[in-house]
């Protein structure tokens, strides 16, 4: 982790045409290669402000700057998990994991093993030849966070990535989030609701108050890394993760 | 720098390069799509150019004048034919036969077409004698329609009924057939009668395509009409087409076939108008 | 726009006819058959069309330089600024009539009263005939009991008893109701008054350009008539080996008496080919009444042109 | 109980009733659509009952023969066509015309359409002269058509061309516009290009309408045809049928519109074919 | 908390037409007024239980019974929440939540009570006229959830309803939940992901091995009612989320 931004957001405001302040004068700098987790109410904006910093949105007010330069498109470099799953119907599991380096281009031999090595990773080899439509909601989320990965970006932007996927799985995604993160140097921004897997997860985690939303608290998370569940219930974890649920609190 | 085209169609400009420190926040405007106004002066200009081209295919004398007379003739013989009410009454047969066949061919086709996309029986039983009744060229069988129906209003409304149907029927299956499984499933979890599903689900979900298949009935339906007129009538602008014809009227040909044209534009406004306050929600989406 | 070109030496001229092919068309096949446009340099092509109009459309702008057009049409388009001239009788009778079943007992135009009367269309040989004979029997369309457009349906409306008389082509339709439903009558418009009737119409353009290819082509075409009227059996033969294909055996004699009607039509007490003057005049008249025609032409006379008939 | 025809139709029947202890889990059956073959049935059913009514109709004598004339003349009619070769001839000359029509109409269509959906800028400029061009009733212009494009095959392939164009534009807009946002989303966050977007967003997730509108110009290709051969023409098989009504032939009426209608239901049959291939994901949303 | 059981799944198997094999030859009995939850692996079946339990899907083998009736149909006494929202897009907020007392047939005054009460407890009143189209995530969840409770339906069979919540949301709706469970008495059958959130919420979690699924353990949470949040950090509750979690373990 260093101390250079990668990408950044400056003094961003947000109102939808139908009168919707989503978000007001939001600035944020991610640290390059820091893990940073976005918590907040529903419907505070965090879903609008990563789509923001993905260059999918034009601002009302504000920039987005990528390594210093204002964006104002989509980056490759800028991988996204939506909040919905988003796979195309007409794909197979296999195909809308390797889509992202179909699009890019990768000869097809490196495309095949590396989307079997995702299919793998998230437990799916048997469904490789599956449609979208006989997936099970958690198992759509699974593809949605592999086809995210597969192209390797530099930034990952997640929007509650893990919301449909049980305890288990959940923390089995987590803590290869974390290898993966630690092993090709990642930066990533995750929308999360579960205060814990945030402290568990993140360098800082951001606090965002309800509707127009702001940033209102900044968290550090001191906890010495590598991390693992066993975590979670030592006093310093439990404690990190009161201050944090009051914090929000008060941000109500 | 691509997939340009779409963003700026898309009507979402470049606002961040206002910069956020001049403007407090509360005032921020809205970003609703630019109504440019002058999007809305091209059609119109195009229209303009054309009728200068035109004018001066006219006047240059490369064709003789019957066969491209100019604009001003042609709008003398309307005015001339709109002042003595013949244009009117014309245009109320017409009118007629195409209102009543629109009715007749676009809710069969709506009612056939639900039965079709709901039950496997409808659509084993109906779909091979629907094809084959619309694969029958309706021009080639209008004048046995004739025979059949006589020479009045009704073979004229029923070869309407027949061109208008397909493009219907086709649409209504396929936007009563896209109707995601989900919301199936919740009507059904509600309880919801056959009716109910009908009108809080089916309609709403298929009026899309459907009111695409309304659009080009709209337009067929017109044609219906003349061809209708063709084979045989004393009265209705596609009559006043052969007349013209028969007698080398030209402006008169082009100022009838210019009104059948009105016509169908109206009625694909008409459409279009539906579709303008009935789709709210699915414009929204498409912001 | 001109869709002819010199090939080995021979022009190629098409003829337009504003009906399907049939024997009617005799004389032209006859006259390709034994090489009489041939031996004026010319390379015949048929095309056949549904719509008179579109034809005089198309010789007027040029776009064909030769078809077999209803005399009307040929008034009528030169008060419209079409620049059409007539240059061959083809029928020297009127072609049109009235058709009825004999047990409506309609002999002459008298009996047309309080009738319903089928028409294709209120233009057209066949409307224009019509009036004239209306008119020559002191008869308006107030008299009847309906005029009703019936488009190419007589037999159909006969047969179903829809209309109670019709107005038909002589040559063909009377010869279909009795042989699909029952005998007939049939008032001939000639029998009552003389108008212009079918003939080769051409252009300004080409007979001022290319006066020895309309000769040529009178020439050939009268030919074509003189040996129909001479032999009828091997005019036949030959429309129908080549020619008029697809007609099923069983039409056969049908046809045959087609061609005989027609040829009742081709016979004339004149030179084969030489137009009326006072037909002219008439038709335009009834041109004038029927509300076609506003005023009379400057010069009747210029719609037709004799002189490239042989003698 | 209601929403039953629904549920009957969808084939999802009542195994419930299967006494679960008499079936070991491992022998279950995957539950598939019933294919059942009575559905298969119906179609040929009717068809032969209609053949009877006709025949009967036919001979009862109310009508003459050449108004309603018996299958079986119809039949020897158009074998005696057949035989001789003629009917081949002339179904390749209205076969080459409908298919060089379509094809010219159908991607022209797909293209405008497809501009259309994009970008405001062509909705704005083009709208309105496409809807005004498909308002101007195609049988009214075809004659001025013949005039401008000649007798020969171009003047019928632009009159397909034009009568097809509209469904498969209509149906194309539709298409596209439909696409929902998110899925833009995604291929946009990839990075893709716009042909990228093209072959992996838009044209699969129109398809299913696109394939709608491709199934009508399919049957409106015919009548385009038989427009245009009506008009002028000494070989096909619009020909063919105003060939037969001069001559009184109704028989060979018939018989060519028959044919007429057969070619119309294979293409539609190829549009349905396209459909099962393509959309092999889209049928398995709907089961 | 009565013994009777009102809605009882008896031997049902499960079989998807491409070959899936969902369920195996699950037996479980809802007692009345019983708050259950089922918690178990992605994929393994949870979400087709509850399609067969509300009689929208019929089992490949085995029966349903409510309250001893086998049901062959959607029965308006039991209401569900879909995993996904499932929102009509041409209605509101509004009109969403008032559809199924719309299908009802209840008069418009009382049905606008009750949709606004209902508006006012999922906390969205400002957004009565929104279309779904213009919601975040974790706002069409919550109209989900109001939509299912609005027609007070006797038995509530919820997929994963609080998935998308923020934490403080999630805990606010679960709260609510009991109080409704409480107050109107109902059965409750919930798929969840969260474990402290089943033990806090149910009297029996049952759990499912991964597919085909199978129920591998049920277990009974005695703790005292009401409940509230406080729970969370009282030692029975941790041994309790402690059992839960390493009866999930092995069962994968
Ligand atoms: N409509 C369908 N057609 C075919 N297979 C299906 C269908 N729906 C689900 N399946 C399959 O059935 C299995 C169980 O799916 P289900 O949705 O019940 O899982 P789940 O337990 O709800 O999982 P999750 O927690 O991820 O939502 C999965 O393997 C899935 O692929
Ligand atoms: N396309 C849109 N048009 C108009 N308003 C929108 C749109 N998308 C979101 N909003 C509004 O903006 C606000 C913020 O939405 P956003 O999706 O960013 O919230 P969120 O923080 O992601 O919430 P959640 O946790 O529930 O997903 C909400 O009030 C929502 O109604
Ligand atoms: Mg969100
Ligand atoms: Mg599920």
């Amino acid at each position: 982790m260093s101390d250079q931004t990668i990408l950044a957001a400056e003094q961003i405001s947000h109102l939808y045409p139908d009168g919707i302040h989503a978000l007001d004068n939001v600035t944020l700098r991610l640290a390059c290669e820091s893990f940073v987790c976005l918590v907040g109410p529903s419907g505070c904006g965090k879903s609008t402000l990563l789509r923001i910093l993905a260059g999918l949105l034009p601002p009302g007010a504000g920039h987005v700057l990528l390594d210093e330069q204002p964006i104002t498109q989509p980056q490759r470099r800028i991988g996204i998990v939506f909040q919905k799953a988003n796979l195309l119907p007409w794909r197979t599991v296999y195909g809308n994991l390797s889509l992202p380096l179909e699009l890019a281009g990768m000869p097809v031999a490196e495309r095949d093993e590396r989307t079997l090595a995702m299919l793998n990773l998230i437990n799916l080899e048997e469904f490789a030849d599956t449609y979208p439509a006989s997936l099970s909601g958690g198992m759509a989320q699974r593809i949605a966070i592999g086809r995210a990965l597969i192209h390797d970006p530099q930034v990952l932007l997640l929007d509650e990535p893990f919301g449909a996927l049980d305890a288990l799985t959940r923390e089995q995604m987590s803590e290869e989030l974390l290898r993966i993160w630690a092993r090709h140097r990642k930066t990533v921004l995750m929308v999360t609701h579960s205060i814990p897997e945030a402290v568990l997860l993140a360098d800082r985690v951001l606090v965002m108050s309800p509707r127009p939303g702001r940033i209102v608290a900044d968290v550090e998370i001191p906890l010495s890394r590598p991390r693992s569940l066993d975590l979670l219930h030592r006093p310093d974890f439990v404690a990190l993760t009161e201050r944090l649920r009051h914090s929000i609190r008060t941000a109500h | 720098m691509n997939s340009r085209v779409q963003t700026v169609d898309e009507g979402r400009p470049d606002h961040q390069t206002v910069p956020a420190s001049s403007l407090p926040s509360t005032l921020l405007v809205a970003q609703s799509r630019p109504r440019t106004r002058w999007n809305l002066l091209l059609a119109p200009t195009v229209g303009i150019i054309l009728l200068l081209i035109w004018e001066g295919v006219a006047q240059s004398g490369w064709y003789a004048s019957f066969i491209v007379p100019s604009p001003v003739r042609v709008a003398n013989r309307w005015w001339a034919l709109a002042a003595d009410g013949s244009l009117l009454r014309h245009t109320a047969v017409t009118l007629r036969e195409v209102l009543t066949g629109m009715m007749v061919g676009v809710l069969a086709a709506f009612w056939l077409g639900y039965a079709i996309a709901k039950s496997r029986t409808a659509a084993y039983a109906l779909t091979p004698y629907l094809v084959a009744l619309q694969a029958v060229p309706i021009v080639a069988i209008a004048p046995l329609l004739i025979i059949w129906f006589g020479a009045g209003i009704a073979s004229k409304v029923i070869i309407c009924a027949l061109i208008v149907f397909f493009p219907m029927l086709v649409n209504t299956v396929i936007g009563i057939r896209g109707i995601p499984p989900e919301l199936r499933d919740l009507m059904r979890s509600l309880e919801a009668n056959p009716f109910q599903t009908f009108w809080h689900l089916e309609l709403p979900a298929a009026m899309p395509v459907v009111i695409g298949g309304l659009k080009v009935s709209a337009t067929l339906s017109v044609i219906g009409a003349v061809v209708g007129e063709f084979v045989s009538a004393s009265a209705g602008l596609g009559y006043l087409v052969n007349f013209g014809r028969g007698t080398y009227d030209t402006p008169l040909v082009i100022a009838a076939v210019f009104t059948l044209t009105a016509l169908a534009m109206t009625l694909y406004g008409l459409a279009a108008w539906l579709e303008h306050i009935l789709l709210d929600w699915h414009k929204a989406i498409q912001n | 726009s001109q869709q002819e070109e010199e090939t080995d030496g021979k022009t190629k001229v098409t003829l337009f006819m504003g009906y399907i092919p049939s024997v009617q068309f005799a004389p032209v096949y006859v006259a390709a058959e034994r090489g009489y446009f041939a031996d004026e340099g010319i390379e015949i092509v048929f095309e056949n069309s549904f719509n008179e109009a579109d034809g005089v459309e198309r010789l007027a702008s040029n776009n064909l330089r030769f078809g077999l057009i209803s005399g009307e049409q040929v008034l009528l388009a030169r008060a419209n600024d079409r620049p059409i001239v007539y240059v061959l009788e083809w029928y020297h009778n009127f072609p049109v009539g009235i058709v009825s079943a004999v047990d409506q007992n309609i002999t002459q135009p008298e009996d047309l009263r309080g009738r319903v009367v089928g028409i294709p269309g209120l233009y057209g040989a066949s409307y224009i005939g019509f009036r004239a004979l209306l008119n020559a029997s002191g008869l308006t369309e107030s008299d009847l009991g309906e005029l009703r457009s019936i488009g190419f349906t007589a037999p159909e409306n006969i047969c179903e008893d829809k209309v109670e008389a019709a107005v038909i082509y002589i040559a063909n339709e009377p010869l279909t109701i009795e042989q699909q439903c029952s005998e007939v009558n049939v008032i001939k418009i000639s029998d009552y008054v003389t108008l212009v009737s079918n003939g080769l119409v051409t252009n300004e353009q080409t007979i001022r350009e290319q006066p020895e290819l309309v000769r040529g082509m009178v020439r050939a075409i009268q030919r074509g008539i003189a040996d129909v009227i001479a032999d009828p059996d091997a005019a036949f033969e030959i429309s129908v080996r080549d020619y008029v294909k697809d007609l099923p055996q069983d039409q056969y004699e049908t046809q045959r008496q087609v061609l005989a009607n027609s040829i009742e039509l081709w016979r004339s007490d004149q030179q084969l080919g030489q137009t009326t003057p006072a037909a002219w005049e008439t038709t335009q008249e009834i041109l004038i009444q029927a509300g076609l025609m506003s005023e009379p032409l400057d010069d009747v006379t210029a719609c037709y042109d004799m002189s490239f008939l042989s003698q």
